[in-house]
């Protein structure tokens, strides 16, 4: 019996290990394996490490490619993600990728790129759009060039429909990676006349937890608003010392991984079965298996080409974090709710859950 | 010619040489003697660009030079040897001698032969793809003469080049510079502290005490001028022979 | 042609020859996706020779090399783009960046071109420092330049990807130009600036005196570095497609150092065998980490092993074998030890 | 004018904690030329030891920095005697480079071992807290700061010039082995400056962990590279210097990210980093020390 | 005092001595004379364990060839080695200070300085400059006074007059006479023979790593006859 081989060639080391969907993916395609695989078809993974360089994600890929693979992914950036799918595309291998949220994945660069997510635009306005529910009408934006569009373009984003919707983009900041104390920024927001109602930043653990402590002791009382950068166990550490502090915070993200939610419980499974899976960007690998696993059913088969067009053209597709997802009007990526995040006695709860209409312009 | 005029040099409130004149002839080997820290060496790193002047000037064939970086005098013909050695330890002896030999590739080396000699003269050949390191001591400070000579020098200026030598050695030394005087007429500037060498070698001398000129003038002269002798060659006051063995040895 | 220069070309003969060994291997026994290792190897090579030229011959430490070769690759690529792609890739670019597309020679050239200027411009800083103050100054170059990938986005794309770059070059071509800049390293190291700089490296002091002009050699080494980290750039360019600004910083510092230090870095044959060596040790730590199964014995998986080896190859050197694997050594001393002359 | 003291203070506060950092690189150099890129990975092990000490033993705030003292003390004195004291006799790059192998190691311990995430150590967070003096508001933080960097300096100062194992540590610098030769244990001696230099690693971890409250593995790196800039500013080995050069790169980094137009602010890095190689073209030897004139002396 | 048996000396690949016996008595001067090579310096380093050595080396009765540097240094060893290695980064007080480091009698120290001061005034003028920017001489005196400061029992000199004015040279070899009087046991290695004998009680003559000849200083007399054992010039 043939086997279902999909290629991970990802950072399992370094410091975008905290990426790895292995982790979902490997506890999913077991736990479909289990209930007797696709159609008696087992799924295989085949995984090696990339320390995040790009020439070894790229001869991986050649050598995965050798193997037949059905599909593979590789890390979220999209200088990495380009040449290893217009490599998997010679051989007519999509990439399908779990937590890409990059724009210019979509741009028509590469026509075999499927990612499981909404890009990041998307979340800007889920976010953008929640805030406006709770009256903010002055924003500031904090933004950096080092992450990309996530942390350049993405809070511009977030004040276009602010601006948009009659709120003021008071000032942008700017930060570098790495920031441990914030204080020359702060000085500037204690600055703005009027105090400004939510401050936007597209960035990480750990220095948001450090703006936000910091912010809150120099009292600046603004919501702080992000976006999936937030969605970070570690986050969470804040509340032990202080649940107040994050009273006032929210984002915009990928899925719900919230206690209760579908992902807690896959993650609930998966450690029951020894496979530890933590937070949400590793849990969002289980979608990839199961994206691939309606693929390979639909289409009867594991020729990868046609594994994607039963992909593309399903109106809806099951998967671990969501109902159900489609790519039918996208083709690339998948439109799905975008869940609002925030926090409650320092336990996590989803604010609003949609699928955004009004997103900006970004293709 | 050399020509050292009202040359100065402090450093911060160290007063190393201050208004020092004197001239080297062609072909003269002119010593420059004086106490421990005297300036000397001093002296040497002005000439050769190692330090810049604080006044005066230098002339070298009525060209000022006292302007001129370091390594462009060196091309003008004015080579040196240091009183720490200061071999290129990762090279071999034979590149240790390229590397001054190469400023002169470009233009026609008078007297190619001259280098072979030296080296075969100075005791070398054998060791030439030796590091310094491993080389004795002795050895080492030849090896910064030949250096030197690949520069083909008008002044060849010579740091202490008998320290740590014994007296067979020295008397070797002291026929090499004559042999050298012959293969390669050039100026020489001499310092050293073992008198004997310096009365039978140099032609003329020059003092320095504290940084200033003493005397300058025939070894003859110098040796009977009363300052000198109170300033540096002592006056056998000592309690053990030493110091009238040298003197014996300096009006030898 | 001296001696010298006779040996070193005997030298680059051999080390050429090991790398010719190398692709015919590849070609003969080799499968289709070891081409792309030996492609990044090879563009480490170019880049570990171009750091012995300066690094190596004149002992002083510089990490500004993954800038250098950023700068050509960007260079390049923004060249040889065609307008069709740069309208996607880089919309927003000033200048009329994307409004037109050159060969891949001229892009090259251009590019060299560019970085050659950068370089000499530098260079004139660099070359007036020694010690630490180099290694600083060449850190304040990476860091710039990465800096200025980040946040000219328009024209670079900071860490997104600049991407629908030809393919122009194969293994074929990084074969020639491996073996050109092997013969160029070991030129300049037999020549009388690599000779003089090596003098400098020991006593700058004596050098002087010997009337070596410390600066102006320097100056030479560290510009001629720069051109062998630009066809390394240019290389990875042409035959990635898609460049970022990831990947010329810390992390490929550290790579390239190790692999010059590892093999030696006064010498040549040091700077081939140490890229040689630590990338079959990287592939086969690769292998390793994940757990394969040797002779019937499953092995745990250790993720992380890779850069953990590095470190631990870079301090055991340092520490067992403090100038490397050959020391002052080239090939050809191994293989043809000098003659000594009888006294 | 408050919003300007304000600022002035920040600048104060980025630069005592480089100051801290650069003291105890500066201190490693006097004392054996080595450029110890390592230091950053000693003040992330502090950090690790925090969330391992404070997760098993104690969460007693005081205790956990005497933790962390110690362990960033071990530490040092151990990495010394493992990695460099075999390289001692070596020359600048080979020290350099092995400090880099050093550091590689550790920070792929604290991946393999650790996690690549950052794990939150929020025991010492109760140092930073907000002080509202008229309209200028100080964190309590950035008083502790300065107030430790100005103590270690006026410690090491005495230290190194008044005492016979502070000389011992400087004379180590030149020649190890004729310091033996004087009678002294010249491995405690250089022991000893680590374990100085450990301490300083251990102060400003416990700073740095009261400001982010959680570890990560490359924690260190770019902290130190900033106070290996501010090392090399002030003349690196001078510990005046450092402590100078830690300051001034701390007032230049607050000016740039305040004055330079927001969206030039991705520049703010590279512009420090320009400034910092004009002074070194200016002064190679550190703003503190003009060009020395040496002809041949050493 | 000192006793020397069967010591071979290695740097490396290179052995330089080839086992030697040598004793020096209690008070006694004992000159070591040889040709640049001639293992004089590695004798030496062998006594004050800087150098690879085997055989036996005694000090005042005990075996110390096992003991680290630091503890020959501390038993009454110091040396005013080859190539001076002054501290040079430190100033000349500093230096000096150093010299002192291992001793316990911390409140003499000073005197000590000053008394050194005294007899080089040179270096009292230079006190508080970087020793490196000393001149070669100044550099010598402050080597020997460095290791006089530990108030050593036994005293190595690696060519004490080397550089050094005659009237500075006389000066040494009178301050060598005086510590000979005053009980210091004293090993001296020189090139000026004449100088060097005068001063001693015997005389060991090295060549190419063996003691090729040995006596009581009379009878070398002023040295001259020694000269022509001493010739080994390389080259
Ligand atoms: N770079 C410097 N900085 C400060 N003082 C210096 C420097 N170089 C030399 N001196 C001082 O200048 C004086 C002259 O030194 P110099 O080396 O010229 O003496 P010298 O005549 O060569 O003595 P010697 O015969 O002992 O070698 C010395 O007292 C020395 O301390
Ligand atoms: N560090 C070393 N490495 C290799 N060989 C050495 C080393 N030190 C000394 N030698 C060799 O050992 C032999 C003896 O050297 P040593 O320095 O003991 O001679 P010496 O009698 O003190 O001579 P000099 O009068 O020149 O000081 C020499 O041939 C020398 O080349
Ligand atoms: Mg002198
Ligand atoms: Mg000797």
């Amino acid at each position: 019996q043939e086997t279902i081989k999909v290629g991970f060639p990802v950072p399992l080391t370094g410091d975008f290990a905290a990426y790895n969907e292995v982790e979902g993916a490997r506890c999913m395609a077991e736990m479909i394996n289990q209930d007797g695989g696709v159609d008696g078809r087992m799924f295989e993974l085949l995984v090696q490490d990339t320390g995040a360089d790009t020439q070894t994600a790229i001869s991986l890929t050649e050598r995965y490619l050798g193997e037949d693979i059905v599909a593979l992914a590789t890390i979220p950036f999209s200088d990495t993600m380009i040449p290893v799918a217009q490599i998997a595309g010679s051989q007519g291998v999509s990439v399908i990728q779990a937590q890409s949220t990059q724009v210019e994945m979509h741009s028509g660069v590469v026509d075999n790129f499927i990612t499981n997510v909404a890009p990041d635009p998307y979340t800007a306005t889920a976010a953008a759009n929640y805030a406006l529910e709770q009256g903010v009408q002055n924003v500031a934006i904090l933004t950096s060039d080092e992450g990309g569009s996530w942390s350049a373009a993405l809070p511009e984003w977030f004040a276009e429909v602010i601006v948009e919707n009659g709120g003021t983009l008071q000032t942008r900041l700017n930060y570098t990676s790495g920031t441990t104390d914030w204080s020359p920024q702060i000085a500037e927001l204690r600055g703005l006349d009027p105090a400004p109602d939510a401050v936007f930043i597209s960035w990480a653990m750990p220095d948001i937890g450090i703006l936000i402590r910091q912010m809150r002791s120099a009292g600046l009382g603004a919501w702080v608003v992000g976006s999936d950068g937030f969605d970070d166990p570690s986050l969470d550490a804040l509340a032990e010392e202080d649940p107040s502090l994050l009273d006032k915070v929210f984002f915009g993200t990928l899925a719900p991984a919230v206690p209760g939610s579908r992902i807690a419980e896959f993650q609930d499974q998966c450690a029951e079965m020894g496979m530890e899976v933590n937070g949400l960007f590793p849990s969002l690998g289980a979608d990839t298996i199961r994206i691939i696993e309606y693929g390979v059913q639909t289409a009867g088969s594991t020729d990868p080409a046609a594994v994607r067009e039963a992909i593309r053209n399903a109106e809806s597709i099951p998967v671990m974090s969501v109902e159900e997802i489609t790519f039918q009007d996208t083709g690339s990526y998948a439109l799905r709710e975008i869940p609002v995040i925030g926090f409650e006695n320092g336990e996590r709860v989803v604010l609003s859950q949609e699928i955004p209409e009004n997103v900006p312009d970004w293709q | 010619m050399l020509e050292v005029r009202n040359v100065s040099k402090n450093f911060g409130g160290v007063q190393a040489v201050q208004s020092v004149s004197f001239t080297v002839g062609d072909n003269e080997i002119h010593g420059l003697i004086g106490p421990n820290g005297a300036g000397k060496t001093t002296m040497l790193n002005l000439i050769s660009g190692l330090l810049s002047i604080s006044g005066g000037e230098i002339e070298l064939d009525g060209t000022p030079v006292h302007g001129l970086p370091a390594e462009q005098r060196a091309r003008m013909g004015i080579a040196r040897t240091f009183q720490n050695l200061r071999l290129f330890r990762n090279l071999s002896v034979r590149r240790n001698i390229e590397v001054a030999e190469i400023r002169m590739r470009g233009s026609k080396v008078a007297d190619p032969a001259l280098l072979s000699d030296a080296i075969d003269r100075f005791g070398l050949r054998g060791v030439m793809e030796h590091t310094p390191d491993s080389l004795p001591y002795g050895q080492m400070r030849r090896l910064e003469i030949v250096r030197a000579l690949a520069l083909r020098p008008k002044v060849l200026m010579l740091d202490e080049p008998a320290a740590g030598m014994n007296h067979a050695e020295t008397d070797q030394l002291f026929e090499n510079l004559t042999w050298l005087r012959a293969r390669h007429p050039c100026s020489i500037v001499l310092i050293e502290h073992d008198l004997k060498f310096i009365m039978s070698a140099c032609e003329k001398l020059t003092v320095m005490n504290m940084g200033r000129l003493l005397a300058t003038g025939e070894p003859a002269e110098i040796s009977s001028n009363e300052e000198v002798i109170k300033a540096y060659l002592g006056q056998g006051t000592h309690s053990n022979g030493r110091t009238k063995n040298e003197k014996l040895e300096t009006d030898a | 042609m001296n001696p010298s220069q006779r040996r070193g070309l005997l030298g680059s003969a051999l080390l050429s020859l090991l790398i010719l060994l190398i692709v015919g291997a590849y070609y003969l026994w080799g499968e289709a996706w070891q081409a792309r290792i030996l492609y990044a190897t090879f563009v480490n090579l170019l880049v570990v020779v171009g750091l012995q030229v300066f690094m190596g011959n004149a002992n002083l430490t510089s990490f500004s090399h993954a800038a250098f070769m950023g700068i050509a690759a960007y260079a390049a690529a923004i060249c040889v783009t065609p307008v069709a792609m740069k309208a996607i890739s880089l919309p927003d670019a000033p200048w009329g960046l994307n409004a037109f597309a050159l060969s891949p020679w001229t892009s090259a050239l251009i590019a060299l071109g560019i970085t050659g200027f950068l370089g000499l411009l530098t260079g004139l800083f660099i070359a007036r420092l020694t010690g630490v103050g180099v290694t600083i100054v060449s850190i304040a170059i990476l860091v710039i330049v990465h800096s200025i990938f980040l946040h000219r986005t328009d024209i670079f794309k900071g860490n997104q990807a600049l991407f629908g770059i030809p393919k122009v070059l194969d293994l074929p071509q990084i074969t020639a130009l491996v073996i050109l800049a092997i013969f160029g390293a070991r030129w300049f190291r037999e020549s009388r600036f690599g000779l003089q700089l090596r003098a400098c490296a020991d006593d700058e002091i004596g050098a002087r005196a010997m009337g070596v002009n410390v600066y102006r050699t320097r100056l030479v080494a560290w510009v001629l570095g720069t051109m062998f980290f630009a066809v390394a750039g240019i290389a990875y360019a042409f035959f990635l497609g898609t460049i970022s600004a990831r990947p010329f910083y810390f992390n490929f510092v550290f790579l390239t150092v190790a692999m010059l230090i590892l093999g030696g870095l006064r010498s040549v044959s040091g700077a081939v065998f140490g890229t040689l060596l630590i990338s079959i040790g990287l592939e086969t730590i690769r292998w390793l980490e994940t757990g394969p199964e040797i002779l019937g014995i499953q092995l745990p998986q250790m993720l992380g092993l890779s850069g953990l080896m590095l470190g631990v190859v870079i301090v055991g050197v340092m520490a067992f074998l403090p100038s490397g694997l050959m020391g002052n050594r080239e090939i050809e001393d191994i293989i043809r030890p000098k003659r000594q002359e009888t006294p | 004018m408050d919003y300007a003291i304000q600022q002035i203070l920040n600048a104060l506060s980025f630069g005592a904690e480089y100051a801290l950092i650069a003291l105890g690189l500066a201190i490693v150099f006097s004392i054996m030329g080595l450029v110890n890129f390592a230091h950053g990975e000693v003040i992330a092990f502090g950090g690790y030891s925090m969330v391992i000490v404070g997760t098993l033993l104690t969460r007693n705030p005081f205790l956990l920095m005497g933790a962390v003292l110690l362990a960033c003390v071990l530490v040092s004195v151990l990495l010394e005697r493992v990695a460099f004291r075999t390289v001692r006799k070596a020359d600048l790059t080979t020290g350099l480079l092995t400090a880099f192998g050093v550091s590689i190691i550790l920070q792929n311990l604290f991946l393999l071992l650790g996690s690549p995430r950052p794990i939150p150590a929020t025991q010492f967070i109760f140092l930073d807290r907000t002080i509202t003096l008229g309209a200028v508001q100080v964190s309590s933080l950035q008083i502790y700061e300065t107030l430790a960097t100005a103590v270690a300096i006026g410690f090491l100062l005495f230290f190194l010039r008044r005492t016979t194992l502070g000389l011992a540590m400087r004379a180590a610098a030149l020649d190890f082995e004729m310091v033996r030769l004087c009678g002294l244990r010249a491995n405690r001696v250089i022991a000893t400056a680590f374990a100085v230099s450990g301490l300083l690693a251990g102060l400003a971890c416990i700073f740095i962990m009261a400001r982010r409250g959680s570890v990560l593995p490359h924690m260190g790196f770019d902290p130190v590279l900033t106070a290996f800039v501010a090392c090399v500013i002030g003349g690196f080995g001078s510990l005046p210097g450092a402590v100078l050069g830690g300051f001034l790169l701390g007032a230049v980094e607050v000016a740039v990210l305040v004055l330079l137009p927001q969206s030039y602010g991705g520049l703010a890095q590279a512009v420090v980093f320009a400034l910092v190689a004009l002074i070194l073209v200016w002064r190679p030897d550190g703003i503190l020390s003009p060009a020395r004139e040496k002809g041949d002396k050493v | 005092m000192l006793e020397i048996q069967d010591l071979k000396v290695t740097h490396g690949p290179i052995e330089a001595v080839h086992g030697i016996a040598l004793t020096v008595a209690e008070g006694a001067c004992v000159t070591l004379l040889g040709p640049n090579g001639a293992g004089k310096t590695s004798t030496l380093s062998a006594i004050t364990g800087t150098a690879r050595s085997t055989g036996l080396i005694r000090l005042a009765g005990t075996d110390i060839s096992r003991l680290p540097v630091e503890a020959r240094a501390k038993r009454g060893i110091a040396i005013s080695p080859e190539g001076r290695r002054i501290f040079s980064n430190l100033t000349v007080r500093e230096n000096l200070v150093m010299g002192a480091a291992g001793r316990r009698d911390k409140s003499a120290i000073g005197s000590d300085i000053r008394g050194w001061f005294e007899q080089f005034p040179i270096l009292g003028e230079r006190r508080d400059q970087p020793a490196g920017t000393l001149s070669g001489g100044e550099q010598q005196m402050l080597a020997i006074a460095r290791a006089l400061m530990s108030r050593p029992r036994i005293l190595l000199l690696d060519e004490p007059s080397l550089g050094l004015a005659p009237q500075i040279t006389a000066r040494i070899f009178d301050i060598i006479g005086d510590l000979k009087r005053q009980g210091i046991t004293i090993l001296l290695v020189e090139q000026n023979a004449t100088a060097a004998i005068e001063l001693s009680d015997y005389v060991y003559v090295l060549n190419n790593g063996l003691i090729s000849s040995e006596g009581p200083a009379e009878r070398y007399g002023d040295g001259s006859a020694l000269m022509d054992q001493i010739t080994g010039v390389h080259g």
